[in-house]
């Protein structure tokens, strides 16, 4: 998911060596939540990514803590896509499950594409774990998993072996067992496991019998799989071509955070961050409150509420001020966001959507926030949106909410997902000199010299008022949440200064397309008749579904927005010059009622709430039907 | 902070007109703020008020400082961000019962145990006014209002108590008409570090007038009022006639001096670290019609602030070291990179 | 505003008897807010309208509960239209302008009719009350009133000579100048005072001096204009053509209120209101608190969110849920509203909009919450939503509302606005055993016998879910915000599910348009190009400008929306008909934004956000226009 | 209400697999209300549980009772709608820590100071558990977490202490592994008219584990829990050697009984009009990790409770008269009307 978007082909070489060639694989760590699956995922992806391989991952955990071991809710599951080649998504069917335990083997199976390899561990197919998940008779014998590749092996019993040495007591000894897991799949695909064993020293240095027990097991693993004669082949993925550059493998929450410590400095403002704990967002307030050296300051608030207002109040006081929530945050925050639409003061409202209504799935992923975004508020209250399209570009699109927010005084809404929030890519390491720089303008002196100072003045190219912050002598004034006069600020019932300045809210929020450059429409042939549209997290499927539609010979354009209101100033002529226009949106459709009601297109969606991100394959079926109707 | 800047009340009034009702009690808080504002040397500029929503809240828009008439119940959490970011200003919350205890309530509590540099002003009339009049938080049971024609049902809080259930450490009580007790009370929230909380009696002559009266009125009014004053025995009444001693049932009591004698009288002590005192004291008020009450501070003691904490934890990770570029290269690359050539 | 639409023209014929008769009048008066203009106004309403004349009103008070006195921000005024056939709208511009002290008659002088009359206090004139209204020069003597017909007395002076008689502090004394002022313009317009002094006896019976002098006020007032000369000539609006039966006049709010009473009464449930005060709202809350006797609770709760939270667990427990509030608080109360749509319980908001966003112009009217009611929550959350069109329509709109919720087991959005909920109207009061009944069909056993409970398995025709309340053996069961599995209503993670219902809420508000009839067009002449659609309370303006444009020759077509989610299922089809389509509102196009999106028609707005009804001048000029473009 | 219905736990289990981590405290609590309440006589119907969001907040799921798995901290407000219109009904309302005073703090001291009929079990854990492991409103200062990697700076809540500062009528404090003592003091909760607020110390080994060794363990315990009990001197240690005295200075204080004699302990009743003294024992359980506390029920007193007094309202209006049709003709015909012929 790195580089030039939309290159790339899907290949498979046989070799003669008992090392065969793959373009990609799809893998799934799967196992009971307390197994450490996803640290195991985790730890691939980055030894992977050190390789050189284009990576996507896929996290999925339940939303309980800890649901009762061995239950079928109680599986947690990593997936991981690694490629030669750029890709876009973490996969919609995994080559490979490595499955824990027999819960975690029911959940999965499923989706595995027929003929897919499984290593599981056998060690907890005993009668009763089976009836747990609810197997009636052990799969590993009755034939069901005839049409697949299976090696059943006790993994927890030599993990267990493994580890003798160490002053264990037994069930601590099988808590490696991820470990030996993972050092075997780390052999089948010729893996390095240093990176993993440093990781392992730093994590518990504090526990050295754990530390080594765990190195152990990782060794114990990647060995068995070179003795063993079990594995008849390993399997080769070649790095993928990519920039030249600094890599390293980064989650849409961490690069939020990022992103977000990186507005303060090139801003040269104290970041202030009030927020409340939610899923999926609570990570990004995690990482933030590392970072006070850069004068990042976190406030855990009693509520939703309080977190954006002590947010707002300090963008009143000249710092740059964040929330970050997810939809239910959103809904009550609603009032505030409308105060600072009134107030026009720099502040970014971070939304990591979750699947709706109310606290519906708040561990999936969904895209139906965008309307609330939108209309969430009383009045007509305009608020820029913006959305990332990948876990890195997350970095990007905070950098974008807090240029817009401070250049035309603001509330920002960004738009992430839980998909986003917690799914990894390499990213090309930025250089911090080549950022862009955002700049505060803050005002200084009343307008006319001495005359009183207009806090509702304007900007003439971006209609922004100036940002007057205390401790400034003579900028002393008041604002407020009622209707202010045009110029002065002051208070105002006036009939016609109230239509003015609802319109002037509008069309400040509207100049901000004079920023954005014109629409990028990935249209390699030139000649095609479908448009696929999309914003945030579906620019992978999307993208990916373009690519093999093409690949089948048939012409498709792609265009994704970062900017979802306002749309950029080309957008109607794009969208016009296709014959079909198609949305696809994790929602019931919000995107394409807002392309539909402003450019008049009858544009049609691909609607999916599934709580996980749209499957390539039945976007590749789509696209194709649409297609062929145009003909 | 004793810097001569020669401001006058003058310096601290805008040009917006004042548009109270007539014999409003805010009148006389606001002339009182704008009288001892230049006392505080201060400079206007490094003042705040934030406010919410009532007629009280409209008080940030007749003092010529920063100020933000926010939204209802919220101004609490907006102060906090501010004062947490910004801790060379003066910040002030202006609110009501309705405001700081209804809808505001949490806020005003988590400000309160935070103890977040701020002084909150509590325009306590017992009464919604801008919405024109329905019985608050704080108004006696069964009283009679446009929501409430067979009277309310609702017991009310009585502010100083439930800040000291929230463990504020600056909690007093002042009357919007005495200007030397709100000025003297008032002073000493603003130079108390931490949050400072003064629930002012307020009269709002169109919605709930003389809900205060017994307080007020001089044939009344030494009865009613309690004077808490450091270090003094607890006296009041015609000639000092009665006093406050501690209940051995628990709490405290109001006796006639001449049978327990002076000595016995519990002297008031703000700075106690327990606030169960104080807490005793704040129940002398009944929940009913307003008869009798102690005014003056409750509680005044030290604690750490949240955001002088906060802003510590900045230092200690040295927020203040100049190379933020180079350090936010090496936070953005991390320890697990590789390099593509 | 009764009886049948669109009907009506405008009359004026001259008598030669010093009698004057006239089709129609508007006349404001305005004062102090202290001056009781709002009293003044609604007595003169009740003697027209039990005079048989049609009515509308237009209240307007200042944001202040008293401003300073003699202040411009400090003027209250009440305009009231009254004709002797059925009328739409207060008017735009008045005849007369009863004018109590110079304040008055600058803030409204701009707004009268060029030739108007002016009655004004000159009690006030003095030099100082001159400049607190910021007059130079008297404008009683400096000529700037020529173009009007100016009635300059001094009421003040004349009503303290007349109560001379009771025991009155001068003071006291003038406060009766108002009723000085009604009984003068009741002379005037031949109106009889007796309702009104039988009003002024029940109010003050408590105190017998203001009482009487209040009396004497009004009669001194009816007889100065009887005696004195300055009075050529009094007016005469006869009765309006109305459908026999009884009428009363009533508010929007009072109409809304008794809607609520009523739902109560017809489903036999009782009624419990949740609701935190907030203009232009609070007057439900008030009302209904008098109504204990029919089952009617009122909580006046801590904040807007334990409003409707309370409303929610009643209609748990089986009452009938409501929450009045305005824009501010519908925001505040979004993710209850989403809690509700995920339990699909019955519930009614009702929100009265005013001016926005944020605290904005909040005694002032606008329509620019329907988008938030649309989509201000997190996740798909759809939610039906109704408008009333005129005050006394207030009454339907709360029944209809009332009767979705309890049908659909769903919250239901009603959105009434400032205008609507102060302005008054003759109302023809219901037959109440001809009010349609709503039917709770409460569960009463599980749907198979012995089987499990089912809480969400539905009906086939509503999709409802069944409705089981507490207290019933055998229908134990648990919701909540989580997603829930179809049918069983337990927790459900599971992908296709989630869809599947995000599907069904979805199509069960769908389906609330199988019981609205088909979309109202009048279209008298039957060859209109032009369709002019709008909802909620602009329908009196635009109905007025239909009928003016078609008085001038040019055919035109109006519908107005009750249900605004889902629509009609005819409106596709509707607006198909027409060339153009034209969508007056005050807000910047919301309505026209979601038939835009839903029909792809191109739809223009003609959209003012002034916090007044808009007008209907400016209306006649934009269809009159649009019409010739269609030529 | 003490109808023989032959109800066991296992009635009251519903067919949801219970999902708390192995270990969580949760569960304790779970099994003593499934084992007490058929004790209290009610029928499964007429009982609803109440939650907002968090992990107790599953808590409804797994009995088999009407209930209701709210929004984050609105539980109490969604019970007031309920318990006003059903008086048939028993109302509970099960809320974390977070739950309860931080988001949804507005609602819990409105309920109590109304004294809405519901029992309240705020199951504190001094953290957020499902949000995997933030600092809560009631954890101690200084405490390293997810969100506070340098230690928090946030003055908790003493949850008793702010009860009693927003007058609730009935407050107890209890623990998750003491069965016996729970179930008596949820009893006692269950039949108190009003508004209940149990404090439930309750262990999350996942986040914060042994937050209350101090008052578990067997060899602190003693030492650590200070039982109240109606009637009887206040006394806890190993044999009873430690005791609670008033304080001259206010409040109340640990003494050793040996050096005050048994006769000077201060003893215990919940029924005071006053709050004072129960407001001073609340203030033995320190602000920093729990080393004491006093556990039982610190205050029980009768007031109207809002609900009843609201439905007594609508009696005397005469809601139960049966004409309402007929005088909803009247209503809305009004005073003033005309007739067109
Ligand atoms: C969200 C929201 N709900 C309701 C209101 C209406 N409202 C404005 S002020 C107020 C109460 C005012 O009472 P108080 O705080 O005591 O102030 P006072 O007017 O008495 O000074 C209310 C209910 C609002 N502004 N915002
Ligand atoms: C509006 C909203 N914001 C945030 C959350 C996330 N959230 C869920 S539970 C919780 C706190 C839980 O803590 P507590 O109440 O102590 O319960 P525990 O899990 O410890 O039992 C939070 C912050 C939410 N559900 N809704
Ligand atoms: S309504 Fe009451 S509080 Fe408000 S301005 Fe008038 S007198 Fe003051
Ligand atoms: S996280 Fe803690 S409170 Fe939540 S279920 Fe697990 S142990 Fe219990
Ligand atoms: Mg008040
Ligand atoms: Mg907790």
């Amino acid at each position: 998911m790195v580089g030039a978007p939309y290159s790339g082909e899907v290949t498979t070489t046989e070799s003669s060596s008992g090392v065969e060639e793959l373009a990609s694989v799809v893998i799934r760590f799967a196992g009971d939540s307390g197994d450490g699956m996803q640290l195991t995922g985790d730890r691939f992806t980055q030894e992977s990514a050190v390789f050189g391989n284009d990576i996507a991952t896929l996290p999925n955990f339940p939303a309980e803590i800890r649901a009762p071991q061995g239950t079928l809710p109680g599986v947690s599951s990593f997936q991981l896509h690694l490629a030669d080649h750029d890709i876009l998504t973490p996969g919609d069917t995994p080559d490979v499950l490595v499955a824990m335990n027999p819960a975690a083997l029911k959940v999965n199976l499923g989706d595995l594409r027929r003929g897919g390899t499984i290593i599981v561990d056998t060690h907890d197919f005993t009668d009763r774990n089976l009836s747990k998940a609810g197997y009636a008779s052990n799969p590993l014998e009755d034939g069901s998993l005839d049409d697949y590749v299976v090696h059943a092996i006790d993994l927890t019993g030599m993990t267990v072996a493994s580890v003798e040495e160490f002053d264990l007591g037994r069930k601590d000894a099988a808590r490696s067992k991820n470990m030996f897991a993972l050092g075997l799949v780390s052999w089948m695909y010729g893996r390095e496991t240093d990176t993993t064993a440093a990781f392992i020293s730093a994590r518990f240095a504090a526990a050295p019998d754990v530390r080594d027990a765990n190195i152990a097991a990782l060794t114990a693993g990647y060995n068995f799989g070179e003795t063993t004669e079990a594995f008849g082949v390993r399997y080769e993925i070649g790095p993928a071509p990519m920039r030249t550059g600094t890599y390293r493998s980064i989650t849409g929450n961490l690069a939020l955070a990022y992103g977000i410590v990186a507005s303060g400095v090139t801003s040269g403002l104290p970041v202030f961050l009030g927020s409340y704990p939610i899923t999926p967002a609570s990570d990004i307030l995690h990482e933030l409150s590392k970072h006070k050296r850069f004068g990042v300051t976190t406030f855990q608030a009693e509520d939703e509420i309080a977190g954006i207002g002590a947010a707002l109040g300090a963008s009143f006081g000249g710092a740059l001020g964040f929330t970050t929530t997810s939809g239910p945050g959103v809904s009550l925050k609603s009032e505030t966001i409308g105060l600072a639409v009134m107030l026009e003061l720099p502040l970014v409202v971070v939304c990591v959507q979750r699947g709706g209504p109310s606290t519906g799935l708040p561990t999936k992923t969904e895209q139906a926030d965008l309307l609330q975004a939108m209309f969430g508020r009383n009045g007509e209250a305009p608020v820029p949106i913006v959305a990332p399209q990948s876990p890195a570009d997350c970095f990007d699109a905070a950098l974008e909410a807090a240029r817009i927010a401070v250049t035309y005084r603001t509330p920002v809404i960004l738009l992430s997902d839980g998909y986003l929030a917690n799914g990894s890519e390499p990213w090309l390491v930025p250089d911090v000199e080549a950022l862009p720089a955002i700049e505060p303008r803050f005002a200084t002196a009343p307008q006319n010299g001495d005359g009183p100072f207009q806090p509702y003045a304007r900007d003439a190219a971006t209609l922004a008022r100036p940002w007057a912050v205390p401790g400034v002598a003579g900028l002393e004034h008041r604002i407020g949440g009622l209707e202010k006069a045009d110029g002065s600020g002051d208070i105002s019932y006036d009939p016609d200064n109230h239509d003015l300045m609802v319109r002037l809210r509008q069309e400040k929020v509207d100049r901000v397309a004079q920023d954005v450059g014109p629409t990028f429409v990935d249209d390699p042939d030139g000649d095609a008749r479908v448009l696929v549209i999309g914003w945030g997290s579906s620019f992978g499927p999307i993208g990916a579904a373009c690519r093999a539609v093409r690949a089948s010979g048939i012409s498709v354009a792609q265009a994704h927005l970062r900017h979802l209101n306002p749309f950029p100033a080309d957008l109607g002529d794009v969208l016009q010059r296709y014959d079909r226009v198609l949305v696809p949106e994790m929602n019931l459709g919000q995107l394409r009622m807002l392309l539909r009601a402003k450019y008049l297109v009858d544009a049609v969606g691909h609607n999916r709430m599934r709580g996980l991100p749209l499957h390539v394959d039945e976007l590749v079926e789509v696209i194709t039907t649409l297609e062929k109707e145009t003909r | 902070m004793t810097i001569e800047l020669e401001l006058t009340a003058k310096d601290f009034s805008s040009d917006q007109e004042v548009r109270w009702c007539p014999g409003c009690g805010d009148y006389a808080i606001l002339k009182a703020v704008q009288g001892f504002l230049p006392d505080l040397g201060l400079r206007r500029e490094n003042i705040v008020f934030i406010s919410g929503i009532g007629c009280a809240a409209r008080f940030p828009y007749y003092l010529d400082t920063y100020g933000m008439h926010s939204i209802h119940g919220r101004a609490p959490a907006i102060a906090t961000g501010l004062a947490t970011t910004r801790s060379d200003l003066s910040v002030w919350v202006v609110t009501g019962d309705g405001d700081a205890l209804s809808i505001g309530g949490n806020h005003l509590i988590h400000a309160m145990r935070r103890n977040v540099n701020m002084t909150i002003l509590l325009f306590n009339n017992r009464i919604y006014g801008l919405t024109k009049g329905q019985y608050s938080p704080t108004s006696e049971p069964g009283k009679v209002t446009k929501s409430t024609p067979m009277g309310s049902v609702d017991h009310p809080f009585n502010p100083v108590t439930l800040a000291l259930g929230a463990e504020a450490t600056f909690v007093a009580r002042t009357v919007d008409s005495d200007r030397k007790h709100l000025t003297s009370v008032l002073s000493a929230a603003a130079a108390h570090r931490g949050t400072a909380l003064v629930e002012i009696l307020q009269n709002c002559p169109i919605f709930n007038d003389g809900a205060f009266d017994a307080v007020k009125k001089p044939d009344t009014k030494d009865d009613a009022i309690i004077p808490l004053v450091e270090g003094e025995p607890i006296r009041f009444g015609t000639d000092g006639r009665r006093g406050v001693v501690r209940d051995p049932e628990g709490g405290v009591r109001v006796v006639d001096v001449d049978d327990v004698g002076e000595d016995a009288l519990l002297v008031h002590r703000v700075g106690l670290a327990d606030p169960s005192t104080a807490f005793a004291l704040s129940q002398l008020s009944g929940a009913g019609v307003l008869q009798q009450t102690p005014i003056g501070i409750f509680r005044q003691v030290d604690r750490p602030t949240y955001d002088d904490l906060a802003r510590e934890q900045l230092e200690t990770a040295g927020a203040d070291t100049p190379d933020t570029k180079a350090a936010l290269g090496a936070l953005l690359a991390g320890h697990d990179t590789w390099t593509v050539a």
